[in-house]
């Protein structure tokens, strides 16, 4: 036995992930002990500080990048970093639309239509322990596409899904709905941490090692029983898979995306997939690289299955958070094809489209959380009939982020999409970039209804109305547009920044 | 060659007179018809300016040209907007102008009553720009474009009072048939070109004589079909007698004076062609000699005057083209009967317009009779146009008419006796169905109101038929004076290769001409002189007379061939596009959409079918990873 | 001076300025639309004054890093073929403003909106023609869409949004292929000396023959849906049918022109030898399109139909114009480019008059108008006989110039592309005895002749019609030397005279 | 013993464990199914450590325990509200969300 060695945790480069816990934290004490009247505004500004400082400090720390913290569990280097950033600002603009409290039960553990409830709306006793809980997805979300361990990967798996299962239970109206959702999401989520668990269990039997450069170098020296391989990477994958919601692993996804609260939804949807696709390009760009003849052609499979399927059950969709929902199956299957690529090239795009799209989703959330009627959201889409005859920007916003999840050219998403398939064509991935462009094909399909609903149709009688965007939500839209057009103009900048510093340290 | 660059204004005034017309609207109406004429008299001026000088000069230097400007100029087809008048084109200049003006002349009384004169005046001027212009072009694309722009001169006056539904199909008829013909010059334009590397006319001629005989085959055939659109031969012919839907000055000017002779000039213009092209030459022979029994057939069952008049049209021209086919001494007689013909059938035509004109535009003959009371000189103009065309000596048609039989029994053999009968054999027909005319207009009893009777037409319109009189009594004699027109052609032609063994003296055959036209007439008095005339058409007749009053047949025939079969297939071909090419679109959609339906019912709400397609998916994803690395 | 980037920008110019209009100023929208126009009219057609007519490579060249990740760049430049397409644009869209002075009324949205998206669709139009990297070129190829569609779905009439979307999707399709293409190229270009969009750099690349013709199916049927060619031309009626009569002139006369512009400046010089490959099928489907059409406009009873199939019969020539390989048919196709803009233009805009007047686009609706409205009705009947290509007239120039030239090659294909024109005559025949002559029918009695901002906006398009079918070296000046060289670039001389074989 | 048993046995278990899942309705069973899996791969990681002759896995299997015991507790927590409002703890009544 070796002598004892006191860990160095360098907490200068941990510091992102550690404001987030502390501002998490202080949210819980608020939650705890601050009066009612300042709870809200302090939690927003707490929660939207935290994130900030957090963003700070991920750009501070980007020169010192590239190497090892907390004794090898984390690996800080440029991909990680980009990812982080990216999870960072999504979680902002998430915020900005959580900070809306309108959507969310005024006391979650009531039963619908209770008197307990009631009497909390009645005294306007409105529970915010949503903030400390996003803080604590997000801190999760910060570690996973760092870690460099099984355990880190899975604590941070767990650190980012328990909130998220509770957060999906919260909406204020459609609570059954809502409950159902976190209750689904809950179990085959921690169904599938199972699988992951128990193949990190077999990959850490075929190596030896529960670090990713111990398995790293088990693979490539290829001394282990590649049975235990095999088993390993199997069931890590369907655990990673069932995080960016693939095919088969994607049942989940749009009920619970329909289920949540929109702001959740809109958080869940965009910074879950960056974190989880971030650890996904870790573990098979560095750990499972030399192995790709095991599971390339399978993630090529399911790659092609989930973009297709997304893509052709979305068009029968009549609700637009399902729509979204199977729209961001279809998405997933774009960015295995980014996984699949397996170069720099593929890195590069798939941080790119992780953050484009992240945004232009929380943009379409955004929206969603403003077209209403007296009982709450309409997600209905019949109803989003007119909807651009009544409110021109609020529609053209949302038809902007149709087209870029469309991909076409002059948004984000085109450059995205171009650049992701590209980087798959290049490693010889033909198969797949066809696939992608027929689904392209065939999700265009219904992103264009929906933009002909809202600006081709007229009206059914019963009248949808837009609410007038709080300030906070008004910033996220916009914020979101901008971003999206701007990316697709001039997409120089990011590319270029993150071709520069996005390099796997190993 | 010489340049003259005056040429253009030929064709340029009556364009100008057509768009100043077209394009001044009302404002014209009161002083347009004058200054069309004046445009069209002046070109006759010009053109009769370019004769004189041209009869100034030998021979050799008579043909002058103008180019104009660059016209299409890519890689090697070079085409220049390019003008040439020659001894052949200017015989055209004059008869269009000089005919087109008279006719203008009449014109302007016969059109007095009608509201829209100016525009019908503005077509006219346009048919004679259109008209010059193919006979003065320098290329064979210049000639299309004439080509073409008299088809559509001709297609506005036909049409001309197209409020009548019948009127209007009539003249889209007329454009058609043309148009397919047409095509027949686009073809030979096309293998001109491939072949050759030119289309002008001085090109072409050079390089027909280094040229396969299949290429100049080619290329005459081609000639020929563009000839039987424009020229109503066999088998494109079936427009004409529906054209007579214009307004009779139209039918008299276009349709029988010039335009259907376009063919004609087209043949004679592409002599080189046809010389050495005998097969293409034959054919032509043979749709001359169809063609001139055909029109006399249905001339001979007619009872709407005009119709009578262009199915000898028809006729007529056949004549022509049968002689154009006959090789280098063909040409000539046949562009004399060109010019005989222009003068006598204007000249019948303007009378049959002068009968109507009285008659309350009564057109069934056999509601006629005895009218040379009442319009004695619209009847002596018609009987002297009767008389030519008849080929009665001395008058005109006796001269070209008698040249064409002679020379078609000369061509030598088996071929030149059945030719050369065919050709009398019409003469005869000729004289039947051309007697039975001025016997049921002219002779006998009144078949009209009595109380109303027809009456004499103004001297605008009796001074052009006048003049056309005198010239189907004087033009045969002067231009076959000492053969004045073969003389003045032959440069123009391989000379004088001779013809074929004068198997008869040409007294004889003359003699033989006569004769079967005094049988003609003869046989018609038999007929329609002795007895009075029914104002209905019998129905109990033979089944020939049946099928020649439906014309042999040829809309029939068209129409059970071309235009029922195609608008079959035009049903068909859209619904195709419905159903086939469309629906194929529609089923991807609608495929589409259903299968995302179906794989929509995967999901199905419970949470643990969701876990057991997790628990699926990952037995596959073993499976497939043990496959994978087997 | 940056010629190019300048007349791109006048539209985008007087399109942010229309937009800072108050909703309520439509006519002052108009104005101002219409003045954007003629300046960018004016604007193209100095620049043609300056171009270099002998010089066969690029003018007026710009080229600026976009994406330089990608090898992305800004770059334009125009050969002669590009001019013309873009001096067309720049002609057509002030008359089509003029011409569809109230179109934008029947609309779901203000007309300021209109005149946004027709500017907005100018200058994505000239960048189209302008582009000279193929990314670029891609994306004003498929943003040109948005706005078209915005067009057809917002203003149009009828089944506008199903024809919209029918549309939008078809072409998104074709597009989607494209890219799969212009991915391909760039990973090629990446390995054979770093990632470029550049044409002339594209056009030096070494494809094995399969992947080169693969590649070539990704552009060319994206061209050809563009264009349309038969199979892929069931949107186009639907789309002329539902769309303004205005929109349907900048859809018909401009945008599908991208489509066999793409042909001759991507299909033939990225990939000359799958061009080769597949020229026998593309001159098969040009000639079944040249007939297709025609027989579908027969059988149409809907006018704008009729005229959208008429333009599926002319692009089947132009298409054989290009895949022809000579001179005279290459120049054709080109001519037969800008002249099918005008007189698809004039069929369109008199035809929109009528069908506004009449308040139907049935033919059988209309009747005797020649006496009722002469002036429009003698307008439609030029634009009518400049569709069947009567010689005098533009089209018959270009028309002939491809047969001409394709005949010397494919002797075969121009006999039967020929009979298209005995179908051309009835085609425009049969709609102008229904609705001009014949007797006036009931509803057609009142029907009011073109007033003045109306024959202002036909007659330069008559005039341009009329001048260049007796006239047209000034147009075959610019495009001669461009069509010469691409028909060289493919390795092709035109067939000498034969003599038949002697 | 052969350390590889205890490897069958703990695929045995996560293998009853997630048939479990898919049978059983009551959501507090399905929830200790998935407890049952995760103990299956705990089981798995101590054997490892146990053949591979070091103890990272024996510290996995101790996190793991901390992070089932949270699960249950949010787990719990979700399954208690759910059970409130529609007085079934089964899990095919919560089937509202679907297609």
């Amino acid at each position: 036995m070796s002598e004892f060695i006191s860990p160095t945790l360098s907490y200068s480069l941990l510091s992102p992930i550690l404001v987030v816990f502390a501002g998490a934290i202080i949210g819980v004490l608020i939650e705890a002990f601050a009066s009612k009247s300042i709870r809200p505004i302090a939690q927003v500004s707490v929660s939207i500080g935290t994130l900030v400082l957090a963003l700070v400090q991920v750009w501070r720390i980007r020169s010192s990048s590239s190497t090892t913290a907390a004794m090898g569990s984390v690996i800080i280097d440029g991909p990680g970093l980009l990812l982080q950033g990216s999870i960072l600002i999504i979680s902002i603009i998430a915020v900005f639309l959580i900070a809306d409290t309108e959507n969310f039960a005024a006391a979650p553990a009531a039963i619908p239509g209770s008197s307990e409830e009631r009497e909390s709306i009645a005294r306007g006793q409105q529970v915010s322990e949503v903030f400390p809980l996003t803080l604590f997805a997000v801190a999760g979300m910060l570690i996973f596409p760092v870690a460099s361990d099984l355990i880190t990967l899975f604590v941070a798996l767990e650190v980012l899904s328990l909130p998220l299962y509770l957060m999906a239970g919260l909406s204020r109206r459609r609570r059954l709905l809502s409950q159902e959702s976190a209750l689904k999401y809950f179990l085959l989520g921690a169904f599938s941490s199972a699988f992951f668990l128990f193949g990190a269990a077999y990959l850490y039997g075929y190596s030896g090692s529960i670090s990713f450069a111990g398995i790293r170098d088990a693979v490539v020296g290829g001394t282990g029983n590649d049975v235990f391989l095999l088993i390993g990477i199997a069931f890590l994958s369907i655990g990673l898979l069932f995080k960016v919601g693939a095919v088969p692993f994607h049942a989940w996804t749009p009920d619970v995306y329909q289920g949540a609260p929109t702001p959740v939804t809109a958080f869940m949807a965009a910074a879950t997939k960056v974190a989880a696709f971030g650890a996904m390009l870790r573990i098979y760009y560095s750990v499972f690289a030399n192995a790709e003849w095991s599971w390339r052609p399978l993630i090529t499979g399911i790659a092609i299955i989930t973009m297709v399927f997304g893509s052709l059950v979305a068009i029968s969709q009549r609700d637009v958070k399902r729509m979204l929902a199977y729209s961001s199956i279809a998405h997933a299957g774009f960015l295995l094809t980014g996984v699949i690529a397996l170069n720099k090239a593929g890195l590069d795009a798939s941080i790119y489209y992780l953050f484009a799209y992240g945004i232009a989703s929380v943009g379409a959330f955004a929206v969603v959380t403003l077209v209403r009627d007296s009982a709450g959201e309409v997600t209905d889409l019949n109803r989003w009939a007119g909807l651009g005859k009544r409110s021109p920007w609020v529609a053209t916003s949302f038809a902007t982020f149709l087209l870029a999840f469309a991909g076409i050219p002059l948004t984000s998403g085109f450059i995205g999409k171009f650049s992701i398939f590209s980087a798959a064509y290049e490693s010889g991935a033909t198969a797949v970039v066809i696939a992608g462009v027929l689904s392209s094909a065939i999700a265009a399909f219904f992103y264009i209804r929906v933009i002909v609903l809202m600006f081709f149709s007229d009206p059914l009688e019963d009248a949808t109305s837009v609410l007038i965007p709080s300030i906070l939500t008004r910033i996220t839209v916009l914020f979101s547009v901008v971003v999206t057009i701007f990316l697709g103009v001039f997409p120089s900048p990011l590319l270029d920044f993150i071709s520069n510093i996005a390099i796997f340290i190993r | 060659m010489l340049v003259n660059n005056g040429l253009v204004y030929l064709i340029a005034l009556p364009l100008f007179g057509s768009a100043l017309l077209l394009l001044a609207g009302r404002r014209a109406d009161r002083w347009g018809h004058l200054f069309a004429t004046a445009m069209s008299a002046m070109s006759f001026v010009l053109g009769a300016v370019q004769f004189y000088e041209m009869l100034g000069r030998d021979a050799e230097n008579r043909a002058v040209t103008q180019k104009l400007f660059t016209w299409i100029s890519v890689g090697s087809f070079n085409v220049d907007a390019g003008l040439l008048l020659d001894q052949l084109s200017i015989c055209f200049v004059l008869l269009i102008t000089g005919v087109g003006t008279l006719i203008h002349i009449y014109s302007i009384a016969y059109m007095d009553h009608d509201k829209d004169r100016r525009r019908f005046f503005a077509y006219l001027n346009l048919f004679i720009a259109a008209m010059l212009l193919l006979v003065m072009g320098d290329s064979y694309l210049n000639l299309y474009v004439g080509w073409e722009g008299v088809g559509l001169a001709s297609y506005l006056l036909i049409g001309f009072w197209n409020q009548k539904p019948a009127y209007a199909t009539a003249s889209k008829k007329a454009f058609i048939a043309n148009r397919v013909g047409d095509m027949g010059l686009s073809f030979a334009i096309m293998i001109a070109f491939a072949t050759m590397g030119t289309v002008s006319f001085i090109g072409v001629k050079e390089a027909a004589e280094g040229s396969s005989q299949g290429a100049l085959t080619a290329i005459g055939l081609m000639l020929l079909l563009a000839a039987t659109g424009k020229s109503a031969q066999f088998p494109l012919q079936a427009w004409l007698g529906d054209a007579m839907a214009g307004p009779t000055p139209v039918s008299a000017l276009i349709h029988a004076a010039t335009m259907v002779t376009a063919g004609v000039y087209l043949i004679t213009r592409s002599n080189f062609i046809f010389d050495a092209a005998p097969t293409a030459q034959l054919l032509v022979v043979i749709v001359g000699a169809i063609t001139l029994l055909f029109g006399a057939i249905i001339g001979t069952a007619k009872d709407d005057i005009k119709k009578a008049l262009a199915a000898s049209t028809m006729s007529q021209i056949g004549y022509m083209v049968l002689a154009t086919g006959l090789g280098p001494v063909g040409y000539a007689f046949a562009i004399m009967h060109l010019l005989t013909h222009g003068f006598f059938k204007a000249g019948m035509f303007l009378g049959a317009g002068s009968v109507m004109h009285g008659t309350g535009d009564e057109v069934n003959m056999r509601k006629f009779g005895g009218i040379r009371h009442f319009m004695p000189v619209t009847f002596a103009t018609f009987g002297l146009g009767y008389l030519a065309i008849l080929g009665v000596p001395p008058f005109a048609g006796f001269y070209s008419k008698d040249k064409i039989i002679e020379t078609a029994f000369y061509s030598g053999g088996i071929k030149g006796i059945l030719i050369g009968s065919i050709a009398l054999f019409g003469a005869a027909l000729t004289a039947f169905y051309m007697t039975r005319v001025m016997i049921l207009t002219f002779a006998g009893t009144p078949r009209y109101d009595i109380n109303n009777p027809p009456h004499e037409s103004s001297f605008l319109m009796l001074l052009p038929m006048g003049i056309l009189a005198i010239g189907s009594v004087t033009s045969g004699f002067l231009l076959a004076r000492g053969e004045a027109l073969v003389h003045w052609l032959e440069p123009l032609f391989h000379a004088h290769e001779g013809h074929g063994p004068e198997i008869l003296p040409p007294v004889v055959i003359s003699l033989m001409a006569l004769t079967v036209v005094i049988i003609g007439a003869t046989f018609a008095w038999f007929k329609y002189g002795r007895g009075p005339v029914a104002d209905t058409a019998p129905t109990n007749v033979s089944i020939f007379t049946r099928i020649a009053r439906r014309d042999l047949l040829q809309d029939d025939f068209n129409e059970s061939v071309f235009m029922r079969p195609g608008q079959a297939l035009t049903r068909l071909i859209v619904k195709t596009d419905d159903v086939v090419v469309d629906g194929t679109v529609r089923g991807v959609a609608a495929a589409t959409l259903g299968s995302g339906a179906a794989l929509r019912t995967s999901q199905t709400g419970f949470v643990r079918s969701y876990a057991a397609l997790i628990v699926i998916g990952a037995i596959a994803l073993i499976a497939a990873i043990w496959a994978v690395t087997l | 001076m940056n010629y190019l980037t300048l007349i791109m920008a006048i539209p985008l110019l007087g399109a942010a300025l229309i937009a800072t209009l108050p909703q309520s100023k439509s006519l002052l929208a108009k104005q101002f639309a219409l003045g954007t126009t003629l300046i960018a009219a004016v604007a193209t057609i100095f620049m043609t004054t300056k171009f270099e007519r002998s010089n066969t490579a690029l003018q007026f060249v710009e080229s600026y890093d976009w994406i330089k990740a990608f090898g992305i760049k800004y770059a334009v430049g125009v050969d002669g073929i590009a001019l013309v397409l873009i001096l067309m644009t720049a002609l057509l869209t002030p008359i089509v403003v003029l011409a569809g002075w109230n179109e934008s009324e029947g609309g779901r949205w203000s007309t300021k909106t209109f005149y946004i998206l027709i500017l907005v669709l100018q200058t994505m139009s000239f960048g189209v023609f302008a582009a000279t990297d193929v990314f670029l070129f891609y994306v004003f190829f498929e943003a040109m869409l948005v706005p078209v569609y915005f067009l057809i779905g917002g203003y149009g009439s009828g089944e506008r949004s199903a024809a919209a979307v029918k549309f939008l999707l078809y072409s998104l399709f074709g597009g989607l292929l494209m890219l799969a293409s212009i991915i391909a190229l760039y990973v090629l270009s990446g390995e054979q000396g770093g990632h470029t969009f550049d044409i002339e750099a594209l056009s030096q690349l070494e494809m094995s023959s399969t992947t080169q013709n693969l590649l070539f199916l990704g552009f060319f049927i994206a061209f050809a849906i563009k264009a349309p060619l038969f199979p892929f031309h069931t949107w186009l009626p639907d789309a002329a049918k539902s769309a303004t009569p205005g929109t349907s002139v900048l859809l018909l006369g401009v945008l599908d022109k991208v489509g066999t512009f793409g042909m001759i400046r991507y299909c033939l010089s990225i990939f000359p030898e799958a061009s080769k490959t597949f020229t026998p099928l593309i001159i098969t489907l040009s000639v079944i399109s040249i007939l297709y059409g025609a027989f579908l406009a027969i059988g149409a009873k809907d006018i704008k139909r009729l005229i959208a199939y008429t333009s599926i019969s002319h692009f089947g020539f132009i298409t054989l114009g290009i895949f022809a390989m000579t001179t005279q048919a290459q120049s054709g196709a080109t001519l037969y480019m800008f002249n099918h803009g005008f007189s698809t233009a004039a069929l369109f805009l008199v035809a929109g008059w009528m069908i506004s007047r009449r308040g139907s686009s049935t033919i059988a609706d209309f009747g005797g108008l020649q006496r009722v409205t002469p002036v429009m009705a003698w307008s439609f009947f030029i634009a009518g006989m400049s569709s069947l290509a009567l010689p005098g007239l533009s089209s018959f120039v270009s028309e002939f110039l491809v047969l001409v030239g394709t005949f010397t090659r494919y002797p075969v294909a121009a006999v039967i592309a020929t009979f298209g024109i005995v179908l051309a005559a009835l085609y425009i025949l049969i709609p102008v005895q229904r609705a001009l002559h014949g007797p006036t029918e009931p509803g057609n009695e009142n029907l009011k002749d073109l007033n003045l901002r109306e024959k202002i906006a036909i007659a330069p398009v008559i005039a341009v019609i009329v001048v260049l079918g007796f006239y047209p070296s000034p147009a075959l000046n610019i495009i001669n030397p461009a069509a010469a060289q691409v028909v060289s670039q493919m390795g092709f001389t035109d067939p000498l005279p034969t003599h038949g074989g002697k | 013993m052969n350390p590889t048993n205890y490897l069958y046995v703990s695929a045995l278990l996560f293998t009853i464990g997630a048939i479990g899942v898919v049978v059983r309705r009551n959501a507090i069973v399905v929830f200790m199914c998935i407890e049952l899996m995760l103990n299956a791969a705990n089981l798995s990681f101590v054997t490892f450590a146990r053949m591979n002759g070091n103890l990272d896995g024996q510290v996995v299997a101790f996190f793991t325990m901390v992070v089932a015991a949270c699960e249950v507790v949010v787990g719990l927590a979700i399954i208690v509200t759910i059970y409130r409002s529609r007085r079934s703890a089964s899990v095919d009544d919560a089937s509202l969300l679907r297609r």
